[in-house]
């Protein structure tokens, strides 16, 4: 039963008041019709499905009806934050440039 | 395979203050080396062992486990066994399993309590009483028994239950499949593990996988919390987890890891001798032997390895049960908890070879593996010791996902496992 | 037009019902008193007017200043009360202005007139909402049977949107009371959910001063 | 008989006699008594019988930790099962039964199978009733008679429950000593406190300890003060009867508040709910939830008259009930000693047997004051007697180790209690993953005071190990300094005195199971006495290689009661520890789940129940339908007028009759549940080009369009007409039961991957009454109502929109049709909604305006060959499958939704199961809607199914009947005389159906643009 620091209304909300939207950051290919049969598949279907820091989706459904972006660890259900698309998309591609 | 689980031995026992018991399956010293690597000991990973062993004449096998065995979603569903898919492929493989629960007690020598109670699936909504018809029309077409009643006869056969128009949801029908029920799910991975143990699989508790060792895109060994382990062959069976091992094998799969939450009530003399599911509703329950009733919620919509979900879902489906049963209101709910479970996007689950050769995956059960035990378990021996699926498995392949064949349990049939 | 209210009305005599019509609120109120712990009414067929637009935009902002003639609310969940009615922050683009009903138009024809070339979105939701004053002793209580929102954070001039039950609302506070602004469609939902909520604590139809 | 005593600190009130029944048994108890409390005030030792022998039980606790004593509460509609005896509060006509024994209480049939019991040890169903396998239901029968406790209610709940939510800085669980002290400081320094406890009153255990000074002040005095304090503080709130029993995430806690069932019926309030759960998110939470009482195992533990040091303390101290009159009382510490003090005090004969070499000395010059004879060394091999305790078997035991070095004397009694130490309730601290550690000096599994202070959660008192008073109030002050300090707050302690009189405690022994000399061959010796787990089942599950401290469990049943083990878990971790060689913390505990203790499914759902289960939505003419009688239908969330029965008509004669009046003159739908969502900005054309399946580009202001909506996998997803208002303004209609999930959907693209397109949508769904006119006489009966737009042929074409009035309100009027007749769908502000109903109604009169429900609307769409996504379509249904290519707009430049899916190779096989007509053979039958369809009659499964009967009906225009279904290949087929014949399969019959095309009506479509 998560509370979540919506990055727009900025306050700390109960979890009723969103909905989950799955793995961020998955880019939709720029030309599909280029992709292969293979990499489009991927595209709609494969999960990182981490054991551990995720980077997802949530939707602030009853309030500001924004996407934006947490990090939480799906093992004990910590987060670290919750951002913007665009703040997210930041912080995200400089972690993954470590990585 | 020894078969001295009776009443006899029980009473021969019973008189020797039961001090000739021996361990229900060894636990051996880890090997170097196996032709077979099971990773995950939950009832499907044990089936699988077993199976091999039995049909495929294969002894030199590990069942590989990080915590103890059967303790995973084995340990943690509503227990309920049924066939009555929709797709054709689905139906065949959960009927093949239904087929073997049948047998299950006498071929492994352990009751696993199989209760053929009947199951049913309501209606609430005239959508919902189209797709009980289109699936309960296949079923008989496939040769799987179902019957799709209307209110009435759902109240004639469940009295208990609340058929008024006045409520939310109204129930419209239901299908029914008399031979679907419940099992005892501990006995299930206990069973499997003796029956395994007896044709010499090594069952290793508390030993966890680190990491694959995979050479040219074939599987060589697994590094291991007990040491490295060379093999040529490895089936995982991991649930919940299954993308962990994936990333280590350098595979993505299209799962989603949530959790998913069941409670159980104080115990109460027999009042519901059946299985009542409702997806509309989010809510399923039966009564145990033990005559607690046994109630199942939907999933959590977030992704989880946490074991634990969110208190609105129980909540929820605690007056969905009260909606269906109006009288359980004051019954008390004793335990609740969560398992893991790993969805595929078409509910349907991947027993699959993949690109590391040698590498099998048994995976994406979301909510209903704990039915498939048997079934999963003996095609997933054929498909490793053939290195090629049975036929009962060759539809659910990841390449699905990448030519969209997809088994669309999910949109089409909208029944919950 | 469409945007436009003043109907020369000859053969026909056009009757608006609002959401909560159905319960006959206005038959059952009476003056608020010391023997119920809440008091609510719908306060009926207001203005709505969803307005959507960036406000890191100042000709946005600029030009919705000029037409309403006060500042657009821009903080989060923030709300301005004015002569007129009311503006909520709904997100960082969007918002919901109430009004009487009768200043609908002129309000939208100004904001339309004053947005023609800038980015935006004026949308007469009328229709669409209602309002539901709550108050009494009891009432900060019963909202908290009914929604998870924490009223602690609920200061005059805030604006929320969270649950009510299993559906959404906006929520806020001004002087004698509570606001509660939802669909048409979730009227029936909320206010039988609210007499439940209530009972224990003594409900009652409150006399509505006029308007908001 | 009688067990009160007149006690000078006992909370029971002697003054006001209650009477109650208990197993149809008329019996006085008094204000302040729980049930148990009154049945041992009343002498009366058994109270249940056991789950799997048959054996006699008595009351053990006095709480939460009572595994015997389930008892059924009331009758009919308000009967409860499995309460625990310890927990119910007595009122007068309290009406309680037993739960268990058969045919009574005195006389059990399973004790005859008991006798047997060395036949039945742990998991001896695994290993038997397995033949013959068909016989298994019928032994499955047996065993489920013979288990379960309570019975459910037959009848429906007719009490109420909600629930309330909480937001404080802090909250407290536990309202004893070291809670209400914690509550105190931090409400002192002005922290919104919460304070929860499941007692009737505060205080814990200092109820049962009233003669102990603290600060020079008796317990109950001290604790009054601070709870007149506490009420005086605003920022403080107490919860009574409020039991915390689930603590998640972020301390989201659960506490369930009972708020009636102690009230005698009659005062009881029907506007007040029974049960009330609290959903409590706290910054802070301070756990002071005590401990629990372990019993020492010994053989025959179960007989009645045996229980807890501390529930005979309790008993006697708060209740004024004396459990005997020769009580015996082993010990493995110091704790029982100010107990039998009490009781000796209060004229008790008491014997203590204390299992340890040595005893405190300012307890044994006590004892000896008083003739309390104080067996040291000694333990209790065997209780002995029939039906309740007469006496008890001493051994002497060893110094070092827990083995007999001599047989002792037999001890008589009549009550008997032990303590093997107490074990903390670290339920709530455990149930989102915190873990106990065991604490070898206290011999007990022990949380620290600071060990989650991350996470917001701070313990004190006796969960933290620390069992005296005095410590764990100096400790209570420390952590909660602590607690402020991090707030950047100070405390005030001032005016608190926290020095108590209590006897220093000296070490305990270590001693769980005692031993009897006979190597386990003697009387059993229970562990968890709900599930009549004995010793010798925890040493079968381990030489039987169940060795996981969970396997344990789950194999002996072990913690799995209604209790969750509260007595029995940690005796059972310790002797598996022994079994197995392993040390208690290498065993580990088992994992603690929520509830604390049990919860009902009512207070559970709270309010959501009935009505409130799920929202219905009605649109603004729902009164009208009601008037008209209309039958409805839950569409998603909306309630929609299924169809309008007149009397007599059931639903085929009134959907025929609609049909024919809309078909022949005109008919109205309210279609205002139609998804609705207005998009605005220089960008529409384009996000909608995205969005659709179809092409947007060239749509004219003025004009309609239908669009095909497809997920990301090419499936179609929803669809709607869309309309031009202007070049940057268009209207989108979904369907009514995907509008919001399309609201997200189109707001989610444009958020996440397209933000640089400049569009803004908000929904207008509720804005809008939509009445649907239906028919070749709606032309005529709008012109009636609306003069100032030209509604000719020539001016207002199908697929146009135009502004203007209706019954002098402005509409916006369509002229779209979703029957295939002529149609103009009329839309105005849902305020006006029931008017303009009503106005067309009035219009109408003169053509026999007959209102329809959705069921007519399918017939009329299924006539025509219009699908109903959720219906026709179920998820896995490409556009190309419903032969609507010419709604796939495969040139536009951007690859829309779903587009490169649809050229995957199984998705673009021409051979796909596809939507067509179908005609059965006699027009008569009407198909089932999930009718099978096959290619022959020949039933012999498996059978290979080509599809199936997605929409059927009817058709009173046809005068036959029609359907609409899948069939492999079936385009193709359907135009291949001699291959378009099939079978639907349906209620074992299969009937002959011819492929045809789908549209049944108007094909070339005069009617609609009439």
């Amino acid at each position: 039963m998560f509370v979540i620091k919506c990055p727009h209304c900025f306050e700390a909300r109960e979890e009723e008041e969103f909905s989950y939207g799955g793995e961020a950051f998955v880019a939709r290919p720029t030309s599909p019709e280029t992709e292969s049969e293979e990499s489009w598949g991927d595209y709609l279907f494969m999960k990182r499905n981490p054991k551990g820091w995720h980077w997802e989706m949530w939707g602030h459904s009853t309030g500001c009806r924004k996407f934006f972006v947490l990090k939480r660890n799906t093992a004990n259900h910590t987060t670290v934050g919750a951002w913007t698309l665009a703040e997210a998309r930041k912080i995200y591609d400089a972690e993954e440039a470590t990585a | 395979m020894k078969k001295d689980y009776s009443i006899w031995k029980l009473l021969s026992q019973g008189l020797k203050h039961h001090e000739g018991w021996t361990p229900a399956w060894r636990s051996p010293e880890i090997k170097s080396s196996y032709d077979v690597v099971i990773i995950g000991a939950g009832g499907h990973g044990l089936a699988t062992a077993y199976y091999l062993a039995k049909e495929h004449g294969i002894k030199n096998i590990a069942v590989l486990e990080k915590g103890y065995l059967g303790g995973g979603n084995t340990a943690r569903n509503t227990t309920i066994v049924r066939s009555n898919y929709l797709w054709d492929e689905a139906a065949m493989l959960y009927e093949h399993s239904l087929k073997l629960w049948e047998g299950l007690t006498e071929d492994i020598n352990y009751n696993v309590m199989f209760s053929q109670r009947g199951v049913f699936n309501l209606g609430h909504t005239l959508q919902d009483m189209r797709d009980i018809e289109r699936r309960v029309n296949a079923n008989n077409l496939n040769g799987i028994d179902a019957l799709a009643l209307n209110a009435q006869e759902v109240k004639d056969r469940i009295p208990m239950i609340n058929i008024s128009k006045d409520t939310r949801f109204p129930i419209m029908g239901a299908s029914f499949q008399p031979r679907a029920g419940v099992a005892r799910h501990d006995a299930v991975a206990w069973g499997f593990a003796r029956a395994a143990s007896n044709y010499g699989v090594d069952i290793i508790e508390n030993c966890e996988v680190t990491a694959m060792d995979i050479v040219n895109s074939a599987i060589k060994g697994l590094q291991t919390s007990k040491g490295y382990i060379s093999t040529s062959k490895v089936g995982c069976v991991t649930a919940g987890h299954s993308s962990v091992m994936a990333k280590a094998a350098g595979i993505r799969m299209p799962l989603e890891s949530h959790p998913l939450q069941a409670f159980v009530s104080e115990s109460l003399k027999p009042i519901l001798d059946t299985v009542v599911m409702s997806n509309a509703v989010h809510g399923y329950v039966s009564q145990s032997d033990k005559g607690e009733l046994v109630i199942g919620a939907g999933i959590d919509h977030y992704t989880s390895y946490a074991q634990r979900g969110s208190p609105h879902v129980i909540e929820h489906t605690a007056a969905a049960i009260i909606e269906l049963f109006p009288m359980f209101s004051r019954v008390r709910m004793n335990r609740q908890w969560g398992g893991i479970v790993d969805t595929t996007p078409d509910a349907c689950p991947i027993i699959s070879k993949t690109k590391v050769k040698g590498l099998y995956f048994n995976c994406g059960w979301g909510t209903g593996g704990f039915k498939a035990t048997p079934g999963s378990g003996n095609v997933f021996a054929h498909t490793i010791a053939h290195d090629e699926p049975h036929p009962l498995n060759a539809a659910f392949t990841l390449d699905r996902f990448h030519t969209g064949h997809l088994i669309d349990e999910h949109g089409a049939a909208g029944v919950a496992h | 037009m469409l945007n436009s209210t003043t109907t020369n009305i000859s053969e026909f005599s056009p009757v608006m019902q609002s959401p909560l019509h159905p319960f006959g609120l206005t038959s059952k109120q009476e003056k608020v008193n010391d023997g119920k712990g809440v008091w609510a009414n719908e306060i009926p067929l207001l203005g709505y007017i969803s307005l959507r637009g960036n406000s890191q935009n100042a000709a946005f902002v600029n030009a919705v200043n000029s037409a309403l003639n006060v500042a657009l609310p821009t903080q989060a969940c923030s709300m301005s009360y004015t002569a007129w009615g009311s503006i909520l922050w709904l997100s960082p683009d969007e918002w919901l202005i109430t009004c009487k009903r009768d200043q609908r138009a002129s309000l939208q024809g100004a904001l339309e007139t004053a947005l023609a070339d800038i980015h935006s979105q004026v949308v007469d939701n009328s229709g669409g909402y209602t309002t539901v004053l709550l108050k009494g002793k009891n009432a900060s209580e019963v909202l908290h049977h009914c929604t998870v929102y924490d009223l602690n954070m609920l200061q005059a001039g805030k604006v929320v949107g969270t649950t009510f039950g299993k559906l959404n609302f906006y929520l806020h506070q001004h002087e004698d009371g509570y606001y509660l602004v939802f669909r048409r469609s979730f009227a029936d939902y909320i206010w039988r959910y609210l007499e439940r909520s209530a009972l224990p604590y003594g409900f009652g139809i409150a006399q509505l001063n006029d308007g908001l | 008989m009688s067990n009160r005593i007149s006690h000078k600190n006992s909370r029971v009130d002697l003054n006001r006699p209650l009477t109650f029944t208990f197993d149809g048994q008329s019996y006085q108890g008094f204000a302040g008594d729980t049930l148990a409390s009154a049945l041992l005030a009343n002498g009366v030792k058994v109270v249940a019988r056991s789950f799997k022998y048959g054996r006699p039980r008595g009351i053990i606790g006095s709480g939460a930790e009572e595994p015997n004593a389930l008892v059924q509460i009331d009758v009919g509609a308000r009967t409860t099962p499995d309460l625990k005896a310890t927990q119910v509060e007595l009122y007068d006509g309290l009406v309680a039964g037993r739960t268990s024994g058969w045919p009574s209480l005195a006389f059990d049939l399973k004790s005859v199978g008991g006798k047997f019991s060395r036949f039945m040890p742990a998991g001896f169903y695994y290993k038997t009733f397995k033949w013959p396998t068909k016989l298994w239901p019928f032994y499955e029968d047996i065993i489920r008679r013979a288990a379960g406790y309570g019975k459910s209610p037959i009848e429906a709940d007719t009490e109420t429950y909600d629930h309330q939510h909480h937001h404080v800085d802090l909250l407290v669980v536990g309202g004893g000593a070291t809670g209400l002290l914690a509550a105190l400081l931090a409400g002192r320094s002005g922290l919104k406190v919460l304070l929860v406890d499941d007692q009737s009153e505060l205080g814990g255990y200092l109820l049962s300890m009233p003669n102990i000074l603290i600060g020079g002040v008796s317990a109950s005095t001290w604790s009054a003060n601070i709870i007149n304090e506490l009420q005086s503080l605003p920022n403080v709130s107490t919860l009574s009867r409020t039991t915390a029993f689930a603590l998640h995430d972020m301390n989201m806690i659960q506490a369930v508040e009972l708020l009636q069932d102690h009230l005698p019926h009659a005062a009881r309030n029907n506007a007040q709910r029974r049960e009330r759960l609290h959903r409590i998110r706290a910054s802070k939470v301070v756990l002071a939830t005590g401990a629990f009482e372990r019993p020492l195992v010994f053989g025959n533990n179960d007989l009645p008259g045996i229980m807890t040091a501390s529930a005979l303390t309790t008993y006697l101290n708060r209740y004024g009930v004396a459990c005997g009159k020769n009580a015996v009382i082993m010990t493995s510490n110091d704790l029982v000693y100010q107990g039998a003090v009490d009781l000796a005090e209060a004229g008790i004969t008491v014997t203590i047997v204390d299992t340890r070499e040595q005893i405190n000395p300012e307890w044994a010059a006590k004892t000896n004051q008083l003739g309390i004879k104080v067996y040291v060394g000694y333990g209790i091999s065997e209780a002995v007697g029939s039906g309740a305790v007469q006496g008890v078997q001493l051994v002497k035991l060893g110094s070092l180790k827990n083995v007999v070095t001599a047989k002792g004397p037999y001890v008589p009694c009549d009550v008997l209690a032990s303590s093997g130490g107490l074990s903390p309730t670290v339920h709530l601290f455990c149930h989102d993953g915190g873990r106990p550690q065991w604490d070898d000096a206290r011999l007990a599994f022990v949380v620290s005071a600071n060990g989650r202070a991350k996470d917001g959660i701070f313990c004190v008192g006796a969960i933290t190990g620390v069992f005296a008073l005095q410590e764990g109030l100096a400790k209570t002050h420390d952590t909660i300094a602590e607690l402020l300090t991090g707030l950047g707050k100070t405390i005030n302690a001032s005016g608190l005195v926290l020095e108590t009189d209590e006897i220093a405690v000296t070490p305990a022994r270590r001693i769980f199971n005692v031993p009897d000399g006979k190597d386990g061959y003697g009387a059993k010796a229970f562990v968890d006495f709900q599930n009549d787990v004995a010793v010798t089942d925890i040493h079968l599950a381990v030489r039987e290689n169940y060795r996981s401290i969970e396997h344990i469990k789950r194999y002996t049943a072990l913690g799995f009661g209604t209790d969750q083990g509260k007595l029995s878990n940690v005796n059972g971790f310790a002797i598996a520890a022994e079994a197995l060689g392993k040390t208690i913390p290498e065993v580990g505990t088992t994992t603690y789940r929520p509830a604390y203790t049990p919860v009902s499914f009512g207070a559970l759902a709270g309010a959501h129940v009935g009505d409130s289960f799920e929202p219905r939505r009605y649109t603004a003419v729902q009164t009208t339908h009601e008037r008209y009688g209309a039958e409805f239908e839950p569409v998603g969330q909306w309630m929609r007028p299924w169809y309008f029965p007149k009397p007599g008509e059931d639903i085929h004669a009134a959907v025929n009759r609609e049909c024919l009046a809309t078909r022949n003159s005109v008919g109205m739908l309210d279609a205002s549940t139609l998804g609705k969502i207005d998009i605005r900005g220089k960008d529409v054309r384009e996000f909608l080009n995205r969005i659709y399946a179809n092409a947007w580009s060239q749509l004219a202001v003025g004009k309609c369009r239908y669009g095909l909506m497809l997920d990301e996998a090419g499936m179609v997803m929803d669809d709607g007409v869309t309309a031009c208002i202007s070049d940057t303004h268009f209207l989108m209609t979904t369907t009514s039961g995907g509008a919001a999930r399309v609201m997200t959907w189109l707001e989610k693209w444009h958020q996440t991957e397209w933000p640089e397109l400049e569009v803004y949508m908000t929904s207008v769904t509720d804005h809008w009454t939509t009445a649907a006119l239906v028919g070749p006489k709606s032309r005529e009966v709008l012109a009636k109502l609306c003069t100032d737009i030209d509604l000719s042929k020539e001016a207002f074409k199908f697929m146009d929109w135009r502004d203007g009035k209706v019954a002098g309100v402005p509409a916006r009027v369509f002229r779209i049709s979703f029957s295939g007749e002529l149609a103009y769908e009329v839309n105005v502000d849902a305020s006006y909604g029931d008017y303009i109903w009503n106005e067309l109604m009035k219009a109408g009169k003169e053509f026999d305006i007959t209102p329809y429900g959705t069921e007519t609307m399918h017939v009329l769409r299924a006539e025509k060959g219009f699908i109903i996504v959720g219906q026709d379509t179920d998820g896995s249904v490409t556009p190309f499958d419903l032969d609507m290519a010419w709604a796939v707009g495969m040139k536009k430049p951007y690859s829309f939704l779903g587009k490169r899916s649809l050229a995957r190779s199984d998705t673009s096989r021409t051979d796909r199961k596809q939507l067509v007509g179908l005609l059965p053979e006699d027009p008569n039958v009407v198909l089932k809607e999930g009718a099978q369809l096959i290619n022959s009659s020949d039933i012999t499964p498996p059978v290979a199914m080509l599809g199936h009967v997605t929409s059927s009906y009817h058709s009173a225009f046809l005068g036959r009947s029609i359907a609409m279904g899948f069939v492999i290949d079936g385009i193709k087929r359907r135009d291949e005389e001699g291959n378009n014949i099939v079978y639907a399969w349906a209620e074992g019959k299969a009937v002959k159906v011819k492929i045809v095309s789908y549209v049944f009506v108007d094909a070339e479509g005069a009617r609609h643009n009439a």
